[in-house]
Formats: structure tokens, sequence, C-alpha cells
């Protein structure tokens, strides 16, 4: 009986077991030797990207597949996070793929803002009323006394895709937690205030101001800004003055005694600490008597 | 020779694979593909029985008629014999198909054993727009088709219903017209068959 | 093979996963076609994430079975032969034993096939998992498939036809809109779903 | 008089502001413009409210208030500054009202207005964001969603006996008509004179014909459209564009078959072909920027508008002729890109 | 002369008034995704045209010369499937090794057609329809393409725009994308009961 | 002959702005305030910066040149007054922000005692070579004094590969409020006709035209008789009045209705256009030998207390003008150098005015915009105001937006930099919309992007 009815099952099942039989041997030959005859020389990064995708190719991304989406990613990492299917699984295994090829010239550049005055420390003049934005603002002289400071319309925070950029009482502040280093905020910066340094360090030194006006007038202009004194260029060598203006090499930096003294001895506390876990910086001693006067 | 151990290396596999869902397959169709069948059948039937009062079993007596349809196509149909309990005709049966305002609209058409009145329609798909053509399926209107004369029809928005006229459904003439127009395409053509057949 | 403690909590949340954190449908926004098409009401949304679920689990046995097997440029060929074989029979077993869902759903069953959401779980999970997380990641997947579809569906039955599961639910002085149920009703629907599933997110990820 | 001699060294007033060029402009404002729209209404709502009486009074103040209310509401929602005071949201009331049939009830006009507020503005990012005109949208949203109510017109307080009525149809009210294109839909289709139509011009000219509020009366909208034209508050592209494709259309149709078709001024003057010809296709929002775009959409509303009414499954097309230029707005304003006078740059 | 008629009321049927997209929901996926801009849509759009009509002619062929002759019709989708995704890849392996800037030009969008729900249901379709005339199968397939390419085309549009509008964040990209295909569909909601 | 005053000339687009020219078009040019310090900008107009010339201490004379530059686009910078430098130190400069300017400390300096020198009537241009002519232009340190400011010798130079046919004076003075052109050209016709004639012998163009918009009557009869009894071959040609009018652009499609290209300048199609300031100054030069120091300055507006037209030399702060001309109004809210439509707002009034200020304007709230909503912008209503404008046909409102949302490469596709900043679109929008500030942040951050990232 048993026998019989499986019988009568093979009899009706055969032609069909066969067809996808053929069908799919048929479609294995087939594409195995385009697979071989047909093949395409690509980058092997966005191979390796491609290999690292779901390969599913539904398009979640707005790329036209992943091949597309491979080669976009390769070109520019902030389309990271677009992958749907992979989710962040994929997004770090692509990063990884992309940071081996960045990561081995030193520690990772994070930016740093060499301005540190809020509202509070700046000389004002008129009411700016136009457009919300840096650029539109400085092409008007007068915004703000200073021409080298920040302006506090959050060019680069918006520029900031990882939300670690914020306002803080009218001057940008980054937040190293969130940070990237993606320098899209030091490339939105109409006054360049913003620049990418090697962070080899958990904070770094820097001196936060960019006014190269002589002393006397930064003074008038600025509460915190440098006024090119050379107190700190003379304690430590990392620093040096030009243009009325202290520069600090990033490159050579590091924490000694000599660099302690200079942040402690700048007149107008520009120096300051910057990055995770940094110290609150100096508060400048005639800062809450001038504000009364 | 090492080309097709190559190539059975990289596709036994798919082959395999392919073979026993083929397998699969078959398997599945054979043990569930009477009951599609038994379920079409039913629902057919429950239609029908719905039409025709006195309805106890079909058969398919005239089969692939060609029909002239629409802009010069050819539709086939079958044509089912409807009895009553004693074996003897009821009426028969067809399905219509025609295009309706969205979709192909299909219905199931009785008509008595003399081919003289239509005996009502049902649908058996359609795929009208909700709260509009989707109205063809309700009673109000399908009852207008009962005991009407086999003939052709025509739709009407105002004034009486009566002698092959049809009230149209309000707010959607488009779909109402379409039923019309199936059993118009029809009629003819199944009359002449079931009267040349001699099946009375 | 990894000890019981730790599978634990890592089922458990590929599990939670796909309820949620990276539901199918609001989320991830794959199988949009069916998640639209099949919505107007929600006995046949049910019926089709079941059919989804009974596919997904099914192709992710297969996969995971097979994924050390599996030849690069005849991967994706594979997934999608054991996917189709698997519509197939639902859909056969639908004809056979629900009829009357069977043709509302109509073509949507087969489109199973090209659902994004099974053949994107066969590649980036049971190709790399083996068979107990690749059934527990199919039935989440699945069942937040279904609670998407069945949440879209009970919005937009109850607004059509003032009905949930073919039960009247609303007042009687209700008038249905019938917009709803047309595609116009299923897009708007959706789009202000997500929408509101991103402003309940927004912060959180 | 400020001493400026001293302040040498820091010569700044508090007051004083800076902002970019140019400092100064003319004063027309968005409210103004969208007053203007509201005034150039007023004659249809008064011919609304007398053919209608009371049925037109419901159906407006509903609409412009459920408007009001639902752009106060999702301004909440979506935490955006208020917005009633740019009008916006009363024109699209109007409007909305103007194109419903008298006798609609009113829960459903909210839900209309509601839909064009909610759906057709808001979630796009409020006025100026939106790709369809709101009011069409809702419209259009309440002819799918309650078909019946949307097709049934009441016929206007100064009955005119001419217009065949249908009563068997509806059997609820008694007192509904046909409108004019409904009547010539079905001669098309019945092969039958559209004669009743042609002899209506009189009445469709001055509203005594079955149709939304605000569409009977060609008058009312024809003295509307003069004054939006003549305060410059729309251009006469788009209104002549449209009537010059529709008539041309209406006009070909109606001399290959002038039994079977009205004739072309009778489509001008029917339906909503005059509303939408001066308020809802010159809605700036959703129409194109440039002339040349202006021409083209115009075109294409008259054209397809007539394509509907006369092959299509419906007997008025305006709104979803409308809706459909919306849509290919901005393709329309792709393909018309304004070249600089000097040329495109060489590089 | 009645041919003709067929295929040109088929032909305008399926490009409007039937529209895949905003009747049948078809394409979805690729609607939402790959209409960020007009050039990539229209590219999209034709790669699925092209694909579509191929498609839809090989099943067409296939159903009725092998699967309904042979009653393996319990085959069919899983033939239609793999005669898709084969042909696809095979034609992208194709044009990638011999016209490099076709492939750039459209080739790129053919991998992500495979899972387009446009062309599996097309060829379904034409068989639910009961299409038995391989000329309107492929007039159909083709429409059929060119409905989708019209459809996204109009979407890219609208979305280029709606990049410069203040849409609410959490509205932002899908749900705003599938909120204006919403409206679009009732705006085609006009063209319906044009074709009878 | 009746003299034609009525303009026929125009091009598409413009605007009509209340002109406020009354305020001070019946006031003739007075000597300035008897300044005590100049500052002398380094940087002063397009084109390279000087180097300074003198050191802190030294002492200068009267139209001594005190800074130069060897690049080919600039022009030197000359001392107005005699005096002592007192440092070379940054100013605030209207465009850039900060610039290095010598401060001049005035040693008794007389503002009655410089004017603009007499032009005999046997003056003729061929007693002046081409060479002569372009050298003398060069030396006095002449640029355009319209507003610009490009360096004139290299305007009028001839230049093989690009011939000139045609030179237009521009006398239309479009933007609201300011009159220093149009007294000029009731003053000092001869000087203007005779640079005229000598900038026209220097380019060796054939034609010559005098433009001027036709609300100044007074101004065209003037140049008109002037030219009858003294100039030969000049054309006083009345233009229509609206704004951006005396946009160099504008003007020659109007004139000619020849387009200067997209990007390009107009001797790329034959046409010099000078300012009839910088026509004054070439006669200056070239005739009494003297220097670019002194300028009319027009200082107005409804928040000044005497509004006039002063003859002063460069280098006045701007806070010493207006207190010249009776200081601020208690409700002056702006003050702006050049007109209302493209001058630049500022609030450090400490600032010296350079060789392109033509004005200084100070306006009150109503001005600005007193209405209701002003200074609240609202949705665009994609009315299509400022298509219509748009001097240069330009798609103004998506442009602006593609800035405002950052699709830099949608505004650059719309001809971003075509854009003459002209500013009628955003004094026309209903909607309050800054449109021009847009365009400008949207062009300066094009070339950031492009500076940043090369290709």
């Amino acid at each position: 009986m048993i026998l019989a009815d499986i019988y009568q099952l093979w009899s009706s099942a055969w032609p069909a077991g066969l067809t996808m039989l053929g069908l799919g041997s048929g479609f294995a030959v087939v594409l195995l030797i385009a697979s071989i005859k047909l093949k395409v020389e690509i980058d092997p990064k966005i191979e390796q990207i491609h290999g690292a995708l779901p390969n599913v190719d539904c398009g979640a991304c707005g790329f036209a597949g992943c091949g597309q989406y491979a080669k976009a990613v390769s070109e520019n990492p902030e389309f990271l996070g677009k992958c749907a299917p992979g989710g962040p699984e994929t997004a770090s295994k692509i990063a990884l793929i992309l940071n081996l090829q960045i990561s081995d010239s030193g520690p990772p550049e994070r930016p740093i803002v060499h301005c540190r005055a809020n509202t509070a420390d700046k000389t004002l003049y008129g009411k700016y009323k136009g457009i919300e934005s840096c650029t539109a603002a400085n092409s008007l002289a007068n915004v703000q006394a200073c021409k080298f400071g920040c302006l506090g319309f959050g060019d680069c925070t918006r520029a900031c895709q990882f939300d670690a950029l914020e306002m803080v009482d009218g001057l940008a502040t980054v937040n190293y937690e969130k940070c990237t280093g993606c320098g899209a905020c030091s490339r939105a910066c109409p006054r360049n205030l913003i620049e990418m340094v090697p962070f080899a360090h958990e904070h770094m030194m820097t001196v936060a101001c960019s006014n190269k006006e002589t002393g006397k007038t930064a003074r008038s202009m600025c509460k915190v800004g440098c006024i090119g004194c050379g107190l700190c260029a003379k304690k430590a060598d990392t620093f040096s003055i030009e243009e009325n203006l202290a520069h600090l090499d990033y490159k050579k930096y590091q924490p000694t005694e000599d660099t302690e003294t200079a942040i402690n001895k700048c007149p107008t506390c520009v120096i300051i600490y910057v990055g995770k876990s940094a110290p609150p910086p100096r508060q400048p001693a005639k800062k809450t008597a001038a504000a009364k006067t | 020779m090492s080309k097709i151990r190559y190539f059975i290396k990289q596709s036994w596999l798919l082959i395999l694979s392919s073979f026993c869902f083929g397998l699969l397959l078959a398997i599945a169709n054979a043990a569930w593909y009477p009951r599609i069948l038994q379920n079409e059948k039913e629902k057919l039937n429950k239609l029908i029985v719905g039409l025709v009062s006195d309805a106890n079993d079909f058969q398919i007596v005239i089969e692939d008629v060609n029909i002239p349809g629409e802009r010069g196509k050819i539709i086939k149909t079958d044509i089912y014999k409807v009895r009553n309990a004693e074996g003897k005709t009821a009426g028969f049966a067809f399905v219509g198909i025609g295009s309706g305002f969205a979709d192909k609209i299909k219905l199931v058409i009785t008509i008595d054993s003399k081919c003289e009145k239509f005996l009502g329609f049902d649908v058996l798909s359609s795929n009208e727009t909700p709260g509009f053509g989707d109205k063809i399926k309700e009673k109000e209107f399908r009852t207008q088709f009962k005991g009407i004369v086999a003939g052709n029809l025509e739709i009407i928005k105002a004034g009486e219903a009566k002698n092959g006229k049809v009230m149209a459904i309000s707010g959607a003439t488009v779909s109402s017209e379409s039923v019309v127009k199936i059993f118009n395409i029809y009629i003819d053509k199944i009359t002449q068959k079931i009267q040349e057949a001699g099946l009375d | 093979m990894t000890t019981k403690t730790t599978e634990g909590p890592i089922l458990g949340q590929t599990f939670i996963a796909g309820l949620w954190r990276e539901n199918p449908v609001f989320r991830l926004l794959l199988g949009m076609c069916p998640t639209l098409a099949v919505t107007a009401a929600v006995k046949p949304a049910l019926t089709m994430g079941l059919s989804v679920i009974f596919v997904l689990v099914c192709s992710n046995i297969v996969v995971s079975l097979m994924r050390n097997l599996l030849k690069p440029h005849l991967r994706i060929l594979m997934f999608t032969l054991t996917i189709s074989t698997f519509v197939t029979i639902a859909d056969l077993f639908l004809r056979a034993f629900q009829p009357v869902m069977s043709e509302r759903l109509g073509p949507y069953v087969p489109l199973i096939i090209v659902n994004c959401i099974i053949i994107c779980r066969a590649e980036a999970c049971a190709s790399k998992n083996g068979l107990v997380v690749s059934i527990v990641d199919a039935v989440g997947m699945g069942i937040g498939f279904t609670l998407a579809l069945c949440v879209l569906a009970g919005v937009r039955e109850l607004l059509s036809t003032g009905m949930i599961f073919e039960a009247k639910v609303m007042p009687a002085w209700f008038v249905p809109w019938a917009a709803m149920s047309m595609p116009v009703g299923a897009f708007i629907t959706l789009g202000l779903l997500l929408g509101l599933v991103n402003k309940l997110t927004k912060g959180k990820s | 008089m400020r001493n400026t001699e001293n302040e040498m060294e820091e010569t700044r007033f508090e007051n004083i502001t800076v902002a970019p060029a140019p400092h100064i402009s003319r004063p027309v404002w968005t409210y103004q413009v969208m007053t203007d729209v509201i005034i150039g209404l007023v004659p249809a709502m008064a011919f609304a409210g007398y053919y209608f009486r009371i049925h037109a009074l419901i159906l407006i103040g509903t609409c412009v208030i459920s408007c009001i209310v639902t752009e106060w509401i999702c301004n909440l929602i979506l935490k955006r500054p208020n917005s009633l005071g740019d009008f916006s949201a009363v024109v699209t009331g109007i409007i909305l009202a103007l194109s419903l049939p008298p006798g609609l009830p009113v829960w459903a006009a909210v839900i209309g207005s509601a839909f064009s507020i909610a759906v057709g503005k808001m979630v796009f990012g409020g006025l100026g964001s939106n790709i369809f005109n709101p009011a069409m949208a809702g419209r259009a949203f309440l002819a799918a969603s309650f078909g019946m109510m949307m097709t049934s017109w009441t016929v206007p307080a100064t009955i005119n006996p001419a217009m065949p009525e249908i009563s068997a149809v509806n059997k609820i009210d008694a007192r509904t008509q046909a409108t004019p294109l409904a009547w010539s839909k079905m001669a098309i289709k019945r092969k039958e004179p559209a004669d009743v139509v042609n002899e209506q011009l009189k009445a469709m000219l001055m509203g005594e014909v079955g149709g939304c509020l605000g569409e009977t009366s060609a008058i009312a909208l024809l003295i509307g459209g003069l004054y939006l034209l003549i305060r410059k508050t729309i251009n006469f592209h788009i209104p002549l564009a449209v009537l010059t494709s529709t008539f041309v259309f209406a006009g070909v149709v109606y001399l290959i078959n002038p039994q079977a078709y009205i004739q072309p001024h009778a489509h001008l003057l029917s339906g909503g072909m005059l509303l939408c010809t001066f308020f809802i296709a010159t809605d700036p929002v959703t129409a194109p920027l440039t002339r040349r775009g202006m021409w083209i959409f115009g075109a294409g509303v008259g054209t397809i508008t007539m394509l509907i009414r006369v092959v299509g499954g419906y007997p008025e097309g305006v709104m979803y002729s409308i809706l459909l230029m919306n849509a290919v707005t901005p393709l329309i304003d792709r393909l018309c890109r304004r070249t600089p006078a000097g040329g495109k740059p060489s590089v | 002369m009645d041919t003709l008629n067929i295929l040109l009321v088929g032909f305008i049927s399926i490009v409007i008034v039937n529209n895949l997209v905003f009747t049948k929901f078809l394409g979805i996926c690729p609607y939402l995704g790959v209409s960020g801009r007009i050039d990539m849509a229209f590219g999209m759009g034709m790669a699925v045209t092209f694909v579509v009509t191929l498609s839809g002619t090989l099943t067409w062929l296939i159903d009725h010369l092998i699967l309904m002759k042979m009653g393996l019709e319990v085959t069919r989708y899983v033939c239609f499937i793999l005669v898709i995704a084969g042909a696809v890849q095979l034609v992208e392996m194709y044009i990638r090794k011999f016209f490099p800037s076709l492939y750039e030009s459209f080739g790129i969008f053919l991998p992500l057609i495979t899972t387009n729900c446009a062309i599996l249901g097309l060829c379904l379709f034409i068989n639910l329809w009961g299409i038995d005339n391989l000329l309107e199968a492929v007039v159909l397939s083709f429409g059929a393409g060119i409905g989708f390419t019209m459809a996204i085309c109009i979407m890219a549009g609208i979305r280029e725009n709606l990049n410069m509008a203040d849409v609410p964040e959490s509205l932002k990209g899908a749900p705003i994308t599938l909120i204006t295909a919403g409206l679009l569909t009732l705006a085609f909601m006009g063209f319906a009961g044009m074709i009878r | 002959m009746k003299l034609e005053t009525k303009g026929r000339f125009s091009f598409r687009g413009g605007v009509h702005p209340p002109e406020s020219k009354s305020l001070t078009d019946e006031i003739p040019i007075q000597p300035g305030p008897a300044v005590k310090e100049v500052g002398i900008m380094l940087s002063q107009h397009i084109g390279a910066v000087c180097q300074p010339l003198v050191r802190k201490g030294n002492m200068v004379q009267a139209g001594q040149k005190i800074g130069d530059s060897d690049a080919f686009v600039s022009a030197p910078v000359h001392s107005p007054i005699t005096g002592k430098v007192k440092e070379i130190a940054l100013r605030s400069h209207a465009i850039i922000g900060r610039s290095k300017a010598i401060i001049i400390e005035a040693y008794d300096y007389n503002p009655t005692k410089r004017s603009y020198c007499k032009i005999d009537d046997d003056f003729d241009e061929n007693n002046y070579s081409a060479e002569k002519i372009c050298d003398s232009v060069r030396q006095a340190g002449i640029v355009g004094m319209g507003g610009a400011g490009f360096p004139t010798r290299v305007k009028i130079e001839p230049n093989p590969r690009l011939p000139k046919d045609t030179l237009i004076i521009n006398g239309c003075e479009c933007e609201p409020y300011i009159t220093c052109d149009y007294r000029l050209m009731l003053e000092y016709t001869r000087q203007i006709i005779a640079g005229v004639k000598l900038a026209r012998k220097a380019s060796g163009c054939s034609r010559t035209f005098i433009c001027i918009e036709d609300n100044k009557p007074k101004a065209i009869e003037a140049m008109n008789e002037a030219v009858e009894s003294f100039g030969g071959g000049i054309q006083v040609v009345p233009i229509k009045t609206k704004y951006p009018q005396g946009g160099e652009r504008q003007l020659i499609s109007a004139l000619l209705k020849r387009y200067v290209p997209t990007g390009g300048i107009p001797p790329m199609i034959g046409v010099v256009v000078l300012n009839v300031a910088t026509a004054a100054a070439i006669a200056e030069a070239v005739v009494a030998d003297l220097p670019l120091t002194h300028r009319v300055v027009t200082v107005t507006g409804e928040g000044v207390a005497r509004p006039g037209n002063f003859y002063v030399p460069i280098g006045t702060s701007v806070a010493e003008l207006i207190q010249f001309s009776g200081g601020l109004k208690e409700d002056a809210v702006r003050v702006i150098l050049g007109g209302p439509m493209m001058g630049i707002a500022i609030a450090d009034l400490t600032k010296p005015i350079t060789k392109t200020v033509g004005a200084i304007i100070a306006l009150t709230e109503k001005q600005i915009g007193g209405a209701k909503f002003a200074g609240r912008q609202t949705p665009c209503l994609r009315c299509g105001r400022c298509l219509e404008v748009c001097p240069e046909n330009l798609n103004p409102t998506k442009i602006a937006h593609a800035v405002k949302h950052n699709l830099l490469d949608v505004a650059e596709n719309n001809y971003i930099n075509a854009c003459i900043e002209c500013g009628s679109c955003s004094y026309v929008c209903p909607a309050n919309i800054e449109v021009s500030g847009h365009i400008r942040t949207g062009k300066m951050l094009l070339a950031r992007q492009k500076k940043k990232i090369p290709d």
C-alpha cells in the first residue's frame, strides 16, 4: 500500500522535479560561465565593502544597488549608516575597511576652536538682523568688533552630521565624545576658526584665539583675546608668536611643566585645555570687575 | 574533464536542491490540487444556488464557447447546465468577463432553461472602487436583473427601470454599465449555442 | 558552541530586535509592496503576515543548514530558488484551505518571493548563523512584520468600514471613509504612522 | 542729537542694526496677497449665499473655521510658530467650501478641511512647501470617501425648471438636480443630443443650475477673477492658457460631432472651470514659476480636464487635472529653467 | 485595426489608468528609494522598462509554450523568478563588460531590479489577466515599464522640490514620500474609468 | 531742437524703489569738514592690496603717493592732506572687515582750498597721447567710483585681444537717495566732458554715450548743453528710470541690446563703461595732474540732521562726516555705505571712507520696513515676483532656497554665479525673505567649497 502511494506520488512528481533540475543546472552553467568570462576588474576597496554589505540590492540606501552604494561609501564616508538591512553591524565593518587606510598616519584628528569668547566677553557692535548664518554675517564687517572670533550663528553645528558641536552662549563648542573627526565643521567655518589637529592626548592644550590685532586693540575688542604678549613663548618653546598671536605647535606638543606654566601665566587666559574630560578653562580675574563697569 | 569537475564542484548544491524542491512542489501540488479544484467548484456552486432557486447540481455542457468580445477579441467560456433535485434543467450558467472601472469584472450569469429570462448574476471577482463600483455586488442592484428578458439590456440614470432597462448605481455609472455590457456581449452567442445544442 | 548563559540573551535580543528596533516595516522600510497592498482589512493582512512567517522560517532553516556549502556566484540564485519554492507551497496551501483569503490576496502571495525582508534575512542572518538563531530571527522578524501589517490594516479597516476584524466597532452614525481602503489611504496612513514612529524613537537611537 | 565727536574711539550706538543689503523693501506682505484673493472670492460667495441660502453660510463657515483650527493644532503639534496670520488657511477654507456640493453634511466638510490643511499642507511644512493645492487635495479625498454625497446636488433656491430633475436616482433627497456636466456626460454615453445643456447658457452664466456652491455662477467668478487680474495678484498666463486649451479641445470635439457634445463655451462656463481658472490653478505655491511653465501648466490643466470630461469616468475633471499638473509642476519648472540674460556661463 | 486598437488601449491603460505603482502597489521599494534625484530616477525607469519588457516576454513564452503545455503550472513562480533573476544578472554582466558607459547610466540599476516586485508582479498579472497574445504581452510589459518611469520621475521631481521645503523633522524621508505618493494616487484616480 | 528727456531705453526686470533724492538733490556740493586725521586704506578696491611706501612718523605732502603695488590690476593710493604718518594699523573696512590703513595726522588742513580743477575753453584732448592718458590715470590711482572700484587704467587701456568700440558714461545713479553724481553732472559738467573725451581718446572707442536716467531732466539738459558747446561726437541718452539701471550689464543691454556674457566683463563685447565721477577724476588727473584723493560724498537719509553733498578727502571717517552734517537723529537705526539697495550696513562709524563710497545714508525704522510684519520672514509663496524683477533673468527664489538648505549643486545649476546681487528680489519679496542675502551667502560657500576641494 505505502509503496503504491509512494509510486503514485513519484510518478506525478518527477516531471516537475526534472524541470527544476534542468532549470537549476542550466542557470548554474550559464551564470558560472558568465561570471568567469564577463569579469570586470574593480577597486579592491570597493569590492571589500561590497563583500561586507548584505548584497540584497534593496535600494533602501537610495543608491542603485549594493555595488553603487559600496562605491559611494568608499568615496564619501558620509553615507556610512545608510544600509538598512545591514544595520550598525555592517556600518562598523565598512568603517573598519575605510579606516584601515587612514589610521596609519598617527593620532586621529579632532577639531579645535580657536576662540573662547562668549557673548559677554566680546565687544559687540550693532545688532545683526540678517540671515542666521556665519557666512552671511561674515560678509558684513560689523557684526562684532573682533573680525577673527566666533560669530555664533552655527554654520559648524549645522555642518556636523554627528551632533557633536553646539553653540554655548554664542561660542561653538565641540563635544569630543561624539566627534568623529570628519572635519566638516572646519570646512564650514567662514573665519577658519576650527582647525583639525592631531589629538595625541586625552585633552589638548590650545590657543583659543585667532585675533591678529595689536594688544591694545585686541583688548578693546575682547576680554579673552590674545594680546600677543609672548609670555607663553618665553615659558615653553612649543609656543611662538606670529602676527600678534600665540601659536602652539600641536605636532610637537607634549604636556610638560613648561606648558603648564604657560597656561597659568597667560594674562588673558586664552590658552586652555580642550578634549574629553578637559579641566574647565581659567577665567580672567578682571572679568567680573570689568563686567560691572 | 576538469571543467566539468569544476562545474560540478561549484553547483552540485544548486542542482541537487532544485531537484529536491521540484519534488517537494510536485508532492504538495499532488496532495492539495484536488482540494483547490473542489474549492473552485464549491464557490461556483454556492453562487449558482443563490441565483437559481431550485438548483441542485450543475455540469459543463458546452466547453470553450468563443465569444466575440470588445474590440474584436475572442473570449472563451464554458456553459454549465444547472439541474434541480429532480434532475431536470433548471437553467444555464456561464462565467462572463469584462473590464470594469478599475480592473476586470468576472460574473456568473444565469438564464432560465428556455433562454428567455435572466435568473440574475453574481460577482465572482471584481476590483471596483469600494463604496461606489463595488455596489454591483449588492442586492439592490443585482435584483434588477432577476427575471429581466434575456436580450440586449440598457443602462439608465433616470426614469423607470423596466423593459430591459436597468437603473445605474448613483455615482458608479461606469461599473453598472460594465455589468450590462458583459450581459450584452455574451447573451446572443450563448443562447445560440444552447439552442444549437438543443439542451432545453 | 557558545554556552547557554550567553546564548539566552542573544536569542532574546534577536527576537526583540525584529519586533521594534529593526522592525522591517517601520524601521527598515522593507517589503513595502505587500504592506500597502493587503492592508485594507486586518484579516488578509494577518494571512499575509502568517504566510511571510512561514516562508521566512522555512527559508532561514534551509539557508542556515547549507550556509557553509554556498558558492558566491550562485548564492543569490540559491536563495531565490529556496524562497520561491516555499512561497509556492504557501500559495497552494492557501488556495486549498483558505480560498477566500487566497482570492483576496491574489498575486500578492507569489509576490512574497520578491519581498526584500526574506532575502535580506537569509543573507544577513541565516547565512551567517546557526539553526536556532536563524529560526528565532525569522520568527521575530516575521512577527514584527505581521504586527506592523495588522496595525496599519487596523487603522484602515476601522476608518474604511467602521469595523475591525470584521466586527462592527464604530457607532452607527459613522459614515465609512471609502478612501481609506483605496491606495490613497494605504500610502497616507503608512506615511503618518512612519512619522509617528520616527517621532517616538527620536533621540533614542 | 548725539555727540559722536567725543566717542571717536568707540563710536557705536545700541540701536544701530546691521543686515545684508537691500535695506529697503516694498511693503507688500503675504497676508495682503491672501486678502486680495479673499476679496476676489467675495462675489462668488455672495452668489452662493443667494442661491443656496443657509447651505452656503453653513458650509463656508464650517470650512473656514475648521481650516483655521486644524492649522492651529498642527502648528502646536509640530511646534511651529503660529502661521494663521498669513490668512492662507482662510483662503483654503473658502475655496474648499466653494467647491463642495451645497447639501454636504457639516461633519464631512470638517473632515475635508482637516485633510486639506493637515495632509495637504502642514505635513509638507506649511504654506509654500505644499506640492498639491490643499483645497483640491481635501476635495479629492472627500470625493473618494463620500462619493455619493459629493455628487448629489441640491437645487438652487431659485429653481430653474428647465433643467431636468433626477429624483429617481437619489430617492432620499428629491430636490436634487444633475449638473450641466453630468447631463452632458450622460448624453455622450447614451449618444443623445446634448441640447438641454446648450440651452442653459444664460442660467449657467448666472448660476441657476445645480452644482457646487461657488461653481454655478460664472459671472461672479469672472468678476472676482478680473479683480485679481487688475490687482496683479495673479498673472494672466495661467487663466488664459486654461481657457484657451479648454476652448480649443471642446471646440474640436464639438465640431466633430455637434450633436453629442456640448458647445465649447458651455464647457468654459460649467462646472469648476472658472473657479479653477482664476483661483485654484493660479495658486502660486503649486504652479510653475516661469512664464513658459505657466503656459504649459495652464494648457495641461485645460487638456486633462477636457480629457476626463469627454472620455473619462467622471463628469467633471478640474480637480484631478489640477492635482495632476501640481504633481508635474517640479518637472515643468525643471524643463523651463531660466537661463541668465548673458547666456549660460561658458565654464 | 482591431489588434492595433487593443494594443493601444492596453498600453494607455497600463501606463495611466492601471499604473502599477499607483493602483497595484508594485515597485514601491525603488519608488521610495531611488526617487531622490531625477537623473537617477530616469535611469532606474529606463532599466525597469528594459527588464520588464524582456522578462514579460520571456515569462509569457515559457508559461505558454512549456508550462501550460506540460501541465507544470505549479512551478510557475519558481520558473518566473529564476528567469528574471538569471536574465537580469546576465544582462548586467554583459553591459558592464562591453558597454561601460551604458552601464554607468543605467546598468547600475539592474541588480536592484531583481527584487523589484514590479517585474514579477507584471508577469503574474499578465498571467492573471489571461493575455493570450504575445504581442499584447510585449506591449503591456513595455507599457508597465513606461508607467513606472513616469511615476518615479514625477516623484523624483517632487522630492527634489521637497528637499527645499520645510518638512517636519519626523516626517522627512520615507514618510513624506509616502504621503506624496498617496496624494498622487488621488490625482491619478481622475483617469479611472477612462478605458472601458 | 527740443530736448528729449524721456528715456526710451530699458532692460527686462528691475524695480522702482522710492527715489528719496529730494533730500539732497538741490543742495550744491560743499567743502567737507576740516579733518584732523585721515585713514587711507591700503585695500581700496578690487585688485591687489597696496604696499605702504611711507613709515610711521614720516611727513607727507598732499597728493604724495603713499602706497602702491606692482600687480596689473591695482592702483596706488595718495595722501589727500599734508601731515604726519601717525601709524600704520588695522582699521575697520566695509568689505573685508579689518584692513591695513595709513593713518595721517593733518597739518593745518583747509577744506575750502581744494576743488575740481578748471577746464579751459581751449581744452583739446589731442594734446595728450593715449599712453600719457593711461599713465596719468594709473599714477593718479583712479578706480571706478561707482561702487565696484575696478582700476580704470585696466578698463580704458587698449587691449588687442578685446577691441573696444563703444564708451558708455554711466550717469544713471539708479540707487535711491544718492545724488553725488547728479550734483557733479550739474556743477562740474565740463570736467566730466573733458574726462569723457580723454577716456575716448585713450580707449579708441568710436561711439560715446552719456546715459542719464530720465528722472534727472536737469542733468540731461546741462549735459546736452555742454556737449553742444564743448564736446563733439558725444551723445547724451536719456534712459528709463528703473533700478538697477546703473549696473553696467543692465545699462549695456538697455542701450545697445547687447548682453555681457555671464561671468564676463563689458570689454568682452567691446564696451567700456565709466562712471561720471571717474570721468571727472580722469580729467583732473590728466589736465591738472592731481591724483584721486578727494571725492563727492552724499550724506543723506532720514536719520541725518542736515543732509548734503560734500567734497571730502578720502580717508575721512564716517563719524566725522555724519557729525559734519548735523549728526545722527535719535531714531536712526541703520548707517549704510553706498545706496540702500546694494550698500553695506555698518555699525563701526570710525571706518574711513574709500574711493568707491559715494554715499553715507542713515535710515530710520520706517524706511527699512516699518510695516507690521517687518523683520519676520514668512514662507516663500512662489509668487514669482522675484523672477519678474530679476534683471539677469534668474530664478532667485530657487537659488536662495537651495542655499538655505545647503544644496549648492542645485544653486549652481540655477546659475547662482550670474547673480549681480542687485537686491531687487529681496526688495519685492512679499514674504520678506532675504533672497539676495542667501544668494550672496551661497556664492561665498561655493567659492569656499571650490577652494577647499580641488578636483
